[in-house]
C-alpha cells in the first residue's frame, strides 16, 4: 500500500512540503484492514512444509547465514499449523500426502497465505507421470505465489515472500512482477 | 584366514545343490524350493560366511518373476547374487529370508508393495510405501495408471 | 503404582525433527515407548516406475532427486553401473574429477546431517554454523557445474565438462579454510554438554545387530564394524588416496556422529590427493550418441554418504532401461528402527532419528 | 499531594491496561472463521488415535507438588534475610529450625519415591 500517494488530511492545513511528507510518513490514515495487512504483510510466520529437495533450499537454505530470511522478519520457522500464516508447500505431493496437506490447511487460522515452492509443487514437476504424484499444490489447496525451479534458487524463494507481502498490502501484483 | 576362491566356492554349492544352474557371470539361479537352505548354508558355513545380505529386489520378466538377492562376505569380501525364478505370474510367492538376515523384512516389503511378490514366513507383509487401499502393484509391466499430465 | 493407560501418539508426517515427511506411530506409556512403527511412503514418486519409461541418460537427473543431500554420489554410482554393464573405459581425468565432486558432496550431506542432529537436539546455533560452511561448498558445485543442488554432471563415460579454471585452486582453499571449521563444530556441538548427555549411551546397535540388518555406512561404522567400500573394494581411483575410516567404540548415537565428523576430515585429505594428482587428457569417454547397452544385468556399490548406494539395472539391447532397481541406503538402515525405539523415552527416539540420518526422498525413492 | 502509594497504584493500573489492552483489542479484532477441521487436535497431521485423555502416572503431580511446597518456603525465608543483621540470633535459630522441619519433609517425600522417574 503505497501511502504516501494517498491525498492526506495535513495536505488543507500546511502547505510545507517536508511537514506533509513527514507527516505522511508516520501517520497512515486507512481502514482497519488495511493497516492489519499492513502489519500482517512485515511479520509472516511460514510454517515449514518441507517435503522433498525444495524444502533443503525454500527451507532451510533460505535461513542460513548467506539467504537469511530474517532479514525480512519471516525466519520465524513454526511447525504448528495455528501459529502459522504462510504454508510453504516445498516438495513433491504424493497421493498418500494429499489429506495432509489439506488438513493442515484447513488447520491453519484465517489470515492465511501458500506459496509452491518448486516446479513439482506447482505442477507435479519431473514426477508429473508417476502413478502417486498429485500434480500440483493447486488441486489441493488455493495457492497465492508461485515459484518455479527445481529446485529454486533460495533469493527465488525470498523474492516469493515479497510478491506476497506486496500482495497482502493490496499492491498490483501481476503488472509488477519485473 | 583367507577364504577359498569364488570359483570354488561355486563348485561346492553346485555338489550340494542339484537344481542350481550358474551362469558365466556367477550368478546362482536356485529353484524356490531350496533358496532357505541354501542361503542358510551359504551364511553359517565359516568358509563361505556370507553374512551380509546388501540388495533384494525382483524384476518382472514376460514369463516369469525373478527375485535377485546380493551378498557380501566381509571376511574374504566376496559378492554373489542369487536369483530365484517364479513361474507363477497370478500368485508369485517366494521364501522370506527374514529368518536369516533382519534386513530382508523391509525390502521383502518393498518387492510385495511394487510386485505383489507374497514372501511366506514374513512376520508382517503389508504395504510399505503406497497406501494400503492402493489398487495393483505398479511394478508390474501390466500395471497401467494415468499420470498427471493431463 | 497406580495403573496407567498407554497412548498412541503419532510422530507424524509433518515433525520438525524427522527429515521430511516420515511417521512413527508411537505407543507410549507415559514417556517410554512400548511399540515404534514407522511409516514411510509419503514421498514415494515412483522414480523405479518413471526410469522404464526413460532412456539411459534421461534417467541421471532422476538420480540426483533421490538423495539431494549427496547428489553427486547417485550420479556417480549410477554412471558407473552403466560404464561396467557396458564396458566403458572413464579417463583418468574424469576419474580424479569424479572422485572430487563425490567427496565434496559427501561433505555437504554429512554438514546437513550434523546440522539437522544440532538442531533436533535444540542447538539452533550449530544448525547455522553448519549451512555458513555448506554454502562454500555449493559455490564450487555452482562453479563447476551452474546448480546448487541437482547437479546432473556426471555422463556415462565420464563428466558433462572439464572444470573451469581456477576451480582447483578454490577446491585447495576451501580443503584449508574447512578443517578450521570443523574444529569450530566440535568445541560447538560435540563438546556440548547437553548434546552428549542425550547422545552417549543412547540407541546402542550392536554390530552383529548392524550386519544382520543390512545396516551401512556410517551407522555400521558407528557400531565398529569396519566396512567402507573405498577401502573394502577400492572402486574408480579410490585406491591410490590415503585416509583412515573412522570407527565407534560405544556403538551408540554419539559413534555415530564423531563417525561423521571424522568422515568429513577423510574426506578433505582425500580432495587434497585428488587436486595435487589431478592428470591431464579429456573427460569423456568414447560414447554413443543413443546409449543402447547389451541385454544382460549388473549390480555396482559405491559408498554413498549414508551407505552402501547400490544400483541393478536390467537391460534388453533397447535405449530404456529394462529395470533399475537401487538399493537405497536410508531405507535399508530404517529396518531396525522399531526395535532400536523400544524402551527409550520420546527425545530419544529424537536422538535416534537423527543419528541415523535418514533423507525421505531417497527412503521413499 | 500523590503520596508514594498514589503512583504505585497508577504504575500498576497502566501496567494492567497495557497487557489486558493487547489481548482484548487482538481479541476483538481477529477473524473468527471457526470450521470443523479447524477444531479438530492437530497431532502433526493425521487425526489422533485412541484416547488421548489418558491416566497419567502420578509422581508428574508429585514433583510439581514438592516444588511448590519448596517455592513458597523461600518467600518465607526471603524477608527474614532482608533483615538478617538486625534480628539478631534468637531469629536465626528460629528459621533453622523451620528449614529443619521442612527438610524432614523432603527426606520423607524422598523416601516415599516421589522423585523416581520412570
Amino acid at each position: 500500500m503505497d501511502l504516501t500517494k494517498d491525498s492526506h488530511p495535513v495536505e488543507q492545513m500546511t502547505n510545507d512540503a517536508k511537514v506533509v511528507d513527514q507527516f505522511k510518513r508516520t501517520i497512515y490514515l486507512a481502514p482497519l484492514e488495511k493497516l492489519l495487512n499492513l502489519a500482517r504483510g512485515y511479520s509472516l510466520w511460514p510454517l515449514g512444509f518441507g517435503l522433498a529437495c525444495c524444502a533443503i533450499e525454500g527451507l532451510m537454505c533460505v535461513q542460513d547465514p548467506r539467504f537469511d530470511l530474517a532479514r525480512f522478519g519471516y525466519e520465524v520457522l513454526r511447525t504448528s499449523p495455528r501459529q502459522a500464516d504462510v504454508m510453504v508447500v516445498a516438495g513433491t505431493i504424493t497421493k498418500k500426502m494429499a489429506p495432509y496437506v489439506v488438513r493442515l490447511y484447513e488447520q491453519m487460522s484465517e489470515p492465511k497465505w501458500v506459496i509452491a515452492v518448486g516446479s513439482c509443487a506447482i505442477s507435479g514437476g519431473p514426477f508429473v507421470d508417476s502413478y502417486s504424484v498429485v500434480p500440483g499444490a493447486e488441486k489441493l489447496v488455493p495457492v497465492d505465489v508461485f515459484v518455479p525451479g527445481c529446485p529454486p534458487r533460495p533469493d527465488a524463494v525470498i523474492q516469493a515472500f515479497m510478491m506476497l507481502r506486496d500482495k497482502i498490502h493490496g499492491k498490483v501484483v501481476l503488472s509488477s512482477a519485473r | 584366514m583367507p577364504g577359498k576362491e569364488m570359483t570354488v566356492i561355486i563348485e561346492e554349492i553346485r555338489e550340494k545343490f542339484a537344481g542350481i544352474d550358474v551362469d558365466e557371470k556367477m550368478t546362482v539361479t536356485v529353484p524356490a524350493a531350496d533358496l532357505l537352505s541354501l542361503m542358510r548354508e551359504l551364511k553359517e558355513n565359516p568358509e563361505y560366511d556370507f553374512n551380509f545380505l546388501t540388495s533384494l529386489t525382483a524384476v518382472d520378466y514376460p514369463e516369469h518373476f525373478t527375485v535377485v538377492y546380493n551378498l557380501i562376505s566381509f571376511r574374504h569380501g566376496h559378492t554373489l547374487m542369487v536369483k530365484v525364478k517364479i513361474e507363477d505370474k497370478e500368485e508369485p510367492a517366494a521364501p522370506s529370508l527374514t529368518p536369516l538376515w533382519g534386513g530382508a523384512n523391509w525390502q521383502e516389503r518393498e518387492v510385495y508393495d511394487l510386485f505383489g511378490i507374497t514372501f511366506t514366513g514374513h512376520p508382517n507383509l503389508r504395504r510399505i510405501l503406497l497406501d494400503d487401499d492402493f489398487a495393483g502393484y505398479p511394478l508390474r509391466k501390466d500395471f497401467e495408471w494415468e499420470g498427471g499430465r493431463v | 503404582m497406580m495403573q496407567t493407560q498407554e497412548i498412541t501418539l503419532n510422530m507424524g508426517p509433518q515433525h520438525p525433527s524427522t527429515h521430511g515427511v516420515f511417521h512413527i506411530l508411537l505407543k507410549l506409556d507415559h514417556e517410554v515407548i512400548r511399540e515404534a512403527t514407522p511409516i514411510c511412503g509419503y514421498l514415494h514418486r515412483g522414480i523405479e516406475k518413471l526410469a522404464e519409461a526413460r532412456t539411459y541418460t534421461q534417467i541421471i537427473p532422476y538420480t540426483d532427486r533421490m538423495d539431494y543431500l549427496a547428489a553427486m554420489l547417485n550420479n556417480t554410482g549410477y554412471c558407473m553401473t552403466m560404464e561396467k554393464l557396458m564396458e566403458i573405459e572413464v579417463p583418468e581425468r574424469a576419474e580424479f574429477i569424479r572422485v572430487i565432486c563425490n567427496e565434496l558432496s559427501r561433505i555437504a550431506s554429512h554438514l546437513i546431517a550434523i546440522g539437522t542432529y544440532s538442531v533436533d537436539i535444540g542447538g539452533i546455533t550449530g544448525f547455522m554454523y553448519c549451512l555458513r560452511d555448506r554454502e562454500l561448498v555449493m559455490d564450487l558445485f555452482e562453479e563447476i557445474c551452474g546448480s546448487r543442488m541437482t547437479f546432473s554432471y556426471m555422463r556415462i563415460g565420464g563428466v558433462a565438462e572439464d572444470m573451469p579454471e581456477g576451480f582447483l585452486e578454490k577446491v585447495l582453499k576451501f580443503v584449508d579454510y574447512m578443517p578450521s571449521a570443523i574444529d569450530e563444530y566440535d568445541g560447538l556441538i560435540t563438546g556440548n554438554e547437553i548434546f552428549q548427555a542425550r547422545t552417549k549411551h543412547v540407541g546402542i546397535i550392536p554390530p552383529e545387530v548392524a550386519l544382520n540388518y543390512s545396516l551401512s555406512g556410517p551407522i555400521l561404522r558407528g557400531s565398529g564394524v569396519d566396512w567402507d567400500l573405498r577401502k573394502k573394494r577400492p572402486y574408480s581411483v579410490y585406491d591410490r588416496f590415503d585416509f583412515e575410516v573412522p570407527l565407534g567404540t560405544r556403538h551408540d548415537c554419539f559413534d555415530r556422529f564423531t563417525c561423521r565428523m571424522k568422515e568429513m576430515r577423510q574426506s578433505l585429505r582425500i580432495i587434497r590427493q585428488a587436486v595435487e594428482q589431478m592428470p591431464e587428457g579429456p573427460v569423456m569417454a568414447k560414447v554413443p550418441k543413443v546409449i543402447k547397452p547389451p541385454a544382460g544385468d549388473v549390480y555396482l556399490e559405491i559408498e554413498g554418504a549414508k551407505g552402501m548406494l547400490g544400483y541393478y539395472i536390467v537391460s534388453d539391447g533397447s535405449n530404456k532401461p529394462y529395470r533399475v532397481h537401487v538399493r537405497r541406503p536410508s531405507y535399508i538402515n530404517l529396518g531396525y528402527l522399531s526395535e532400536l525405539c523400544k524402551g527409550w523415552k520420546i527425545a530419544d527416539v529424537v536422538a535416534i532419528l537423527g543419528s541415523l540420518d535418514i533423507v525421505l526422498g531417497e527412503v521413499d525413492c | 499531594m500523590l503520596n508514594e502509594w498514589g503512583a504505585i497504584l497508577i504504575f500498576l493500573l497502566i501496567g494492567l491496561v497495557f497487557a489486558a489492552g493487547g489481548i482484548i483489542t487482538s481479541f476483538l479484532i481477529h477473524p473468527r472463521r471457526p470450521t470443523k477441521i479447524k477444531e479438530e487436535i492437530y497431532e502433526c497431521g493425521p487425526p489422533t488415535i485412541g484416547p488421548t485423555w489418558v491416566q497419567f502416572r502420578v509422581q508428574y503431580f508429585l514433583y510439581a507438588l514438592i516444588f511448590v511446597i519448596f517455592d513458597v518456603e523461600t518467600i518465607y525465608l526471603y524477608p527474614w534475610a532482608v533483615k538478617f543483621q538486625t534480628l539478631g540470633l534468637f531469629a536465626f535459630i528460629e528459621m533453622i529450625i523451620f528449614i529443619f522441619i521442612l527438610v524432614v519433609g523432603l527426606w520423607y517425600a524422598w523416601k516415599e519415591g516421589a522423585f523416581t522417574w520412570i
